[in-house]
């Protein structure tokens, strides 16, 4: 990455013309958001009708790889460029639907498919083992179904569309979690189910108190219309309805409710992709429409974002550690840990501040890494260990150290420690804190305070896989390999590995991050 | 004197959805809910929504009372008796569901009135629809025009919503054929109403007309009301009848499950195709309007096609859904 | 070889070693250890190479990655950090000799592990070494706090593991409150990190900001093992004695120390600290963190548990010579860090030594064993003496400097603490020789010696007469290491 | 003018609480479904209200008509009928799974259950 980069007199990592580079390859450029799509779409109704053994796993796989090579090109693409945008059906924007790729959704769409890809690679023999055979092309499907709804939601410029697609991602999660093994998955989807049909229904209220207004669905247009109607009763309740349906569906505290449960008992590879993605794409609709098309119109809005969701994220982030530190259940635990680091990503968001952004942005980037991670690790260790109880898995680093030594990687990362992906999002995250006056210091010290509670439930974790429990004390490394899927093992030291690498050379998110700050404070490119 | 029907229906509407979150007879509430729905319809008729009102009473009130019933049968009738006190929680509950309700009305007093033609819904977009309609597409129904080129791409998504629903409940459920013993003998219940004549002559009798409407309603979609949607609901609703009156064990071998099952996913995909020919005749996805010389016969093509391929996967996955729960009931 | 590539192999070579020992391991416990030594003795080589052009005044310089805007992960060679390092990697070897005989004459579990994690908490030694900026500094910090924690906890029981829990939680959790806001305080006011001479934070920050940044920094620096962040250090004496060494003389109580010198230094500029509040309670701090500490030890019944005291103390005189911002003092503090070294190493192997061959750990149970143990105890008792500072060891030359920078500071605390603790360390050290060369082994409580026994095995024996020798040494030929400590009073 | 020009609008607002209500408060599943798909046609309401136009027609052109309520709102919810019947569908699915695990559709009996 770095050799693409060149560092401009002002300090900044700028990347060559991506598109220039790499146009004269590709004639569809152009069509990429649009098949950055299709191709999960596409793919999803063929894998349906791959009955023999494997072969929609594979299916499922190559289709993602594809959807994370076009991911790439498009990132490398609009990095510190003006996005690309695709007319689907050729019809003018704010009567057609538009896609638009800007430097945000390239950021996200890197995340979403890249924790699909590396998920399923590694996550075959993990699968295999949860669902009898004839149930898997349709849950392979249903993967894919999720994939195209996340990516469709992160290529919309199109309010409505935008429902559309995330109603495609949440009926393909709730399949995706009730495969679990356990009969507490059930019940969890189904509280799932409500509490996200809910925040989709008062999304979908809110977009049409918008529209009623405004007349329009395109973000760009609604954005220029809403200001002849910003402050009237309808625009307010829009807002309102908007962010309270979106935060059910990033499980912003104290919304989160269904996530640990549904999170909790889904087969361990659908955890760690949903994980890695699903609440952010929530995050991200919400963060793009209180910033595209509220913020600059409706007086007071900062205020009202900072003042309504700052303390719902200080609270967000120490309540879910204080849980995760006593949780004795080694999914739920990280799931707590997400609703804290949900936590970060709003509180930088609510700072309203370019800085702020930037953080919260690189972290949702980071937070993926590691928390994908993490799960894909907890995976691996179920291979052997009965449940994911923190007593099931005691002792496990003796018989696996290099899957564990990828656990303490992320786990770093997801602490903050330097050298990894997370440390960056944590530094970017106390500098915004600093800019911000008194209130600034009193936030650095929830952080820091909430890095030490990540300390201590991640180390729980590590002082029970080393020194507790009864795996046989056999230090011999032949048994590893022989219990940890070598597909698994590769996918999770990928992951262990991006985040060390993320950690040095991060050009690539911290510029897409920064130009995506920028974007949503209203600053061209 | 419409606004004034209207009104009344409305009312009639408030008050059933007060009885149906009131009862604690599951099968009344279901049945309900179906009077709503049409009571809704209605409403929609009244407000020029014809396209609506056909959609929300064919699967608002038809579908969906069908699947609700098939699930109480499996379940129960009634929600389970709990000692009735105001606790402070449903209290709690109740005054938030109040103030939440008064703060909706207090915003409306800054909305546009209803019919007001200066609202920005009529002012923006809408002239532009209805001349492109008449100018680009040339069909008389402008609502199958937004959806199935204009909005193209909304309906792709919803149709894939559709097919992620039927995924989930194989998923879920596991299709009807799979968890059925092979060659079991027809049982009482399997045998569907097959005893009874008289409502087994009347049934055979309306299928025919029931299909012929499904087909209508598919293929005059851009004439009148109806589109794909409407008639995938309405065919399945014929075979699901097939089945209640010749059983389940007949339907299935009529339409196998292996066809359900391509009919799922051909429909998805013969809509995908559609949009990809755009791109690959050199213009973008879902342009129908190089899929042939003349653009507005294109646009006629793409939406004839797309349709099919909407009521394709619509029928197949309404009718596999209702296998799977059948297949619930007999096993 | 460039210098360039001399920073950045001396960085590599302890990681893939790690990796090396590792596989190592597998094929049999001789390839692993003379796999250890190989690697220890060509990174004390390359180490050692940079010496002469450092001394001749260069300053090689290498950058791997940007990190963030404005952020480097960088290196760059300068005095202190190559006397640091050169000090590191030297007794690396020493130590890895000493630990073969140690573990094998225990028979503990886990060598591999052990010898790999060596092998990265020296790489991440050097790093801290040769950082050239704040952000760099800390990352090796924590790489360091990390990769000791298994060597800590290496028992597995359950006295290990909590000890090694308070090892962890002291010093990771006054590196994420303290030191890092202090870090980010710093690049956001100076808009660099980088160790500069003069100081980067000059007429940048005034007033009672310095004071307060001076503390986070101090307390931040947990490995400094200034009261009151002290208690990881006798919570660490579970672990095997050649992780002592590791901790008290080669490297993590010394990256400590070194990162507090160096910021005072290079990050505050001793000029720009010379007036300001900080500084003078600084001094304070260390004054007192001295005497507690030698208090405490006299109290100590345990012998590993009275060393960890004693270098608690020992660190603060690096910490208050410093403080005392005078060019004397300043080179006090360079030379006290590896004549400290040392003398403590040479204590611990000697108290390893003691474990290993009788099983021994009180005080009390060391009665005439100098007569069975002469070369162990006579060891010892060098070491003891440089505690003390008493000639002809190295502890003497570092005093002396320290004593004269008090003198030039004119400071008075500095001096009655310096001679107050000397007369303490005495106390607590010298009953120690006393029941060793001159109590009967049979006396006190009347019963009779447990076991028979005599030297610990070879390897230990003769490495902790190396560092015996050494510490004698330095007295003599403390030349080169003065010379490259003096180049440090561009500073001042 | 204000109560016809608002009657609708007051009529969603309604519903949509009444149907918020059944989710909330009631502990049978079904019925937690039943309020959904009541909640989610109040919606359907306030779109579709926007969409009509004071003396058009619905807006498929035949000979005479020139006034044409909004055919967008109405595209938007034939789509939100769609989805909402495919939610409904795999909830009532799931429903069917928790009544063969658990043997009770009663959500209070199913976290007793849960946690023994």
């Amino acid at each position: 990455m770095r050799s693409k980069g060149r560092i401009s007199h002002d300090g900044k990592i700028r990347f060559a013309r991506g598109e220039a580079l790499l146009a004269p390859h590709l004639p569809h450029l152009p069509h990429l958001p649009m098949l950055q799509v299709l191709v999960p779409l596409l793919m999803a109704p063929f894998v349906l009708l791959l009955h023999p053994r494997g072969l929609a796993w594979a299916a499922a796989t190559a289709a993602s790889l594809m959807a994370f090579a076009i991911a790439v090109v498009l990132a490398l693409t609009v990095v510190g460029d003006a996005p690309l945008t695709y007319q689907v059906g050729r019809w003018p924007a704010p009567y057609g639907i538009e896609l638009r790729v800007d430097d945000f959704s390239a950021l996200l769409l890197l995340v979403i498919t890249g924790a699909s890809s590396v998920t399923l690679l590694g996550g075959w023999q993990s699968l295999a083992r949860a669902l009898p055979s004839a149930r898997q092309p349709y849950y392979f499907s249903a993967w894919l179904l999720a994939l195209t709804g996340f990516v469709g939601i992160a290529v919309s410029a199109d309010a409505f569309n935008i429902f559309v697609f995330m109603e495609v991602s949440s009926l393909a999660s709730y399949v995706l979690i009730a495969g679990g093994p356990d009969r507490r998955a059930l019940s969890a989807v189904f509280k799932y189910l409500i509490m996200g049909t809910v925040g989709a229904t008062f999304y979908l209220v809110g977009i049409g108190l918008v529209y009623m207004m405004t007349g329009t669905l395109n973000l760009a247009d609604m954005a220029v219309r809403i200001s002849d109607v910003a402050d009237t009763r309808p625009v307010l309740l829009a807002a309102g309805f908007i962010t309270v349906g979106l935060a059910l569906k990033a499980a912003i505290f104290p919304l989160h409710i269904w996530l640990p449960n549904a999170y909790a008992y889904a087969p361990h590879i659908a955890t760690a992709f949903l994980a890695a993605c699903a609440t952010k794409v929530a995050l991200y609709v919400l963060l793009r429409f209180d910033f595209v098309v509220l913020q600059h119109s409706a007086s007071e809005h900062a205020v009202q974002f900072a003042g309504y969701l700052m303390p719902l994220a200080v609270l967000g982030i120490l309540v879910g550690s204080g849980v995760a530190i006593f949780e004795r259940d080694l999914k739920r635990l990280l799931a707590f840990s997400s609703v804290a680091q949900i936590g970060y990503m709003l509180l930088g968001a609510s700072l309203v501040t370019i800085a702020g952004l930037n953080a919260a942005i690189l972290h949702m980037f980071n937070h993926a890494l590691a928390k994908g991670g993490l799960f894909l690790v907890v995976a691996a260790f179920c291979t052997v260990a009965a449940s994911s109880q923190l007593e099931q898995i005691g002792g496990i680093a003796r018989k696996m150290p290099w899957t564990f030594a990828a656990f303490v990687v992320c786990g770093l990362s997801l602490i903050g420690v330097p050298g990894t992906a997370g440390f960056l999002s944590k530094w970017y995250l106390v500098t915004a804190a600093l800019d911000y006056g008194a209130l600034g210091i009193a936030l650095v010290g929830v952080i820091l305070v909430s890095s030490l509670m990540a300390v201590v439930y991640i180390w729980r974790v590590v002082e029970s896989a080393c020194f507790a429990g009864e795996f046989g004390d056999d230090a011999d490394s032949d048994s590893e390999t022989a219990a940890v899927p070598p597909l698994l093992f590769i996918a999770v030291w990928i992951v262990a590995l991006a985040n060390l690498y993320f950690g040095l050379a991060s050009a690539l998110p911290i510029e897409l991050a920064a130009s995506a700050a920028n974007l949503l404070m209203g600053n061209a490119p | 004197m419409t606004t004034l029907f209207g009104i009344f229906l409305l009312t009639l509407l408030m008050i059933t959805g007060m009885a149906i979150v009131h009862t604690r007879n599951l099968f009344v509430a279901v049945m309900l809910m179906g009077i709503a729905s049409l009571l809704i319809a209605a409403s929609f008729f009244l407000l020029d929504a014809a396209d609506v009102a056909l959609t929300e009473a064919a699967i608002g009130a038809g579908i969906s009372t069908v699947l609700f019933l098939g699930a109480l049968a499996l379940t129960s009738e009634r929600e389970r008796k709990r000692r009735r006190s105001l606790s402070t929680s449903s209290l709690l509950q109740f005054g938030i569901v109040g103030v939440v309700a008064l703060i909706v009305i207090w915003a409306t007093f800054d909305q546009p009135r209803l019919g007001s033609p200066s609202a920005p819904v009529q002012a923006h977009l809408t002239p532009w629809y209805i001349e492109s309609t008449r100018d680009l597409i040339d069909i008389p129904n402008a609502v199958t025009a937004v959806l199935a080129s204009f909005r193209g791409y909304d309906t792709l998504g919803e149709v894939v919503v559709v097919f992620t629903a039927g995924v989930g409940v194989l998923f879920l459920l596991g299709t009807g054929a799979s968890s059925r013993a092979a060659g079991a003998p027809l049982s009482e219940d399997n045998a569907g109403l097959r005893h009874y004549l008289i409502p087994r002559i009347l049934g055979r009798l309306l299928i025919p007309f029931i299909l012929l409407l499904g087909f209508y309603v598919q293929f005059h979609g851009e004439y009148g009301p109806g589109g794909g949607f409407q008639a995938g609901a309405i065919i399945a609703a014929s075979v699901i009848l097939y089945a209640l009156l010749e059983g389940e064990q007949r339907a299935l071998s009529v339409i196998p499950q292996g066809v359900l099952l391509a009919m799922m996913a051909g429909g998805t995909l013969l809509f995908g195709a559609v949009g990809v020919a755009g791109i690959v005749l050199g213009s973008n996805f879902l342009d129908y309007s190089v899929l042939s010389e003349d653009p507005v016969n294109g646009q006629h093509w793409g939406i004839l096609l797309i349709e099919m391929g909407i009521g394709i996967t619509v029928a197949g996955v309404l009718i596999s859904i209702f296998h799977a729960f059948a297949a619930r009931a007999t096993a | 070889m460039s210098a360039e590539l001399a920073i950045l192999a001396s960085l590599a070579l302890p990681l893939a070693g790690a990796v090396l020992i590792a596989f190592a391991g597998r094929i049999g416990v001789n390839v692993r250890e003379a796999a250890t030594m190989l690697i220890a003795g060509a990174l004390a080589l390359i180490v050692w190479s940079l010496v002469p052009a450092v001394a001749a005044g260069e300053r090689p310089q290498v950058s791997v990655a940007e990190v963030l805007p404005g952020i480097e992960l960088a290196f760059a060679v300068e005095p202190l950090g190559m006397l640091f390092a050169a000090l590191a990697s030297m007794l690396w070897i020493v130590n890895s000799l000493y630990s073969i005989g140690y573990m094998r004459g225990n028979e503990e579990a886990n060598q591999t592990r052990f010898y790999a994690l060596f092998a990265v908490s020296l790489g991440a030694t050097v790093g801290v070494a040769f950082a050239a900026n704040l952000f760099t500094l800390f990352l090796f910090y924590e790489v360091l706090t990390l990769s000791t924690y298994p060597l800590v906890a290496h028992k597995g029981d359950r006295q290990s593991v909590a000890s090694a829990r308070v090892y962890l939680v002291v010093l990771l959790s006054t590196s994420i409150v303290l030191f890092l806001p202090a870090i980010i305080w710093t690049y956001l006011v100076a808009g660099s990190g980088d160790f500069t001479l003069g100081g980067v934070l000059a007429g940048k920050l005034e007033g009672a900001g310095v004071g307060v940044l001076l503390l986070l920094f101090v307390f931040g620096i947990g490995k400094a093992a200034v009261m009151p962040v002290h208690p990881w250090l006798p919570a660490a004496m579970v672990a095997p004695t050649p992780v002592s060494a590791l901790l008290h003389a080669v490297a993590v109580v010394k990256a400590g120390v070194f990162a507090i010198t160096k910021v005072i230094i290079y990050i505050f500029g001793v000029e720009h600290l010379a007036g300001a509040f900080g500084a003078d309670l600084l001094v304070f701090i260390a004054a007192f963190t001295i005497i507690a500490a030698s208090i405490v030890a006299l109290r100590q019944t345990n012998l590993k548990r009275l060393l960890a005291y004693s270098t608690v103390a020992q660190l603060s005189y690096v910490v208050m010579a410093i403080a005392l911002l005078t060019p004397l003092a300043g080179i006090g503090a360079a030379v006290h860090i590896v004549a400290h070294a040392f003398g403590k190493i040479t204590l611990f192997f000697a108290a390893g030594a003691i474990y290993t061959a009788a099983h021994k750990t009180e005080i009390t149970e060391l009665r005439g064993i100098g007569r069975r143990m002469p070369v162990t105890m006579m060891a010892f008792t060098i070491g003891a003496l440089s505690m003390i500072g008493v000639p002809p060891t190295g502890g003497f030359v570092s005093k002396w400097y320290i004593l004269a920078g008090a003198y030039q500071a004119d400071s008075m605390l500095a001096l009655v603490t310096i001679l107050a603790s000397t007369v303490l360390n005495a106390a607590y050290l010298l009953p120690i020789i006393y029941l060793a060369w001159f109590a009967r082994e049979d006396e006190g409580d009347g019963t009779p010696p447990a076991r028979v026994h005599g030297e610990a095995p070879w390897p230990a024996v003769l490495a902790l007469g190396l560092t015996a020798a050494l510490t004698v040494g330095f007295f003599v030929f403390h030349g080169a290491a003065l010379d490259i400590a003096r180049q440090l009073l561009a500073g001042f | 003018m204000d109560i016809l020009g608002l009657y609708h609008y007051w009529i969603f607002a309604v519903l949509l609480m009444t149907g918020f209500f059944a989710i909330v408060a009631k502990p049978n599943l079904v019925k937690k479904l039943i309020g959904l798909s009541l909640f989610q046609s109040a919606v359907f309401l306030c779109y579709i209200t926007m969409g009509k136009i004071e003396g058009g027609t619905a807006p498929i052109m035949g000979e005479g008509a020139e006034l044409f309520s909004s055919p967008l709102p109405q595209v938007l919810i034939l789509t939100a009928i769609v989805v909402s019947i495919s939610t409904t569908a795999l909830g009532l699915g799931l429903v069917l799974r928790i009544k063969d695990e658990y043997g009770s559709i009663e959500e209070d009996e199913i976290q007793g259950q849960d946690q023994p």
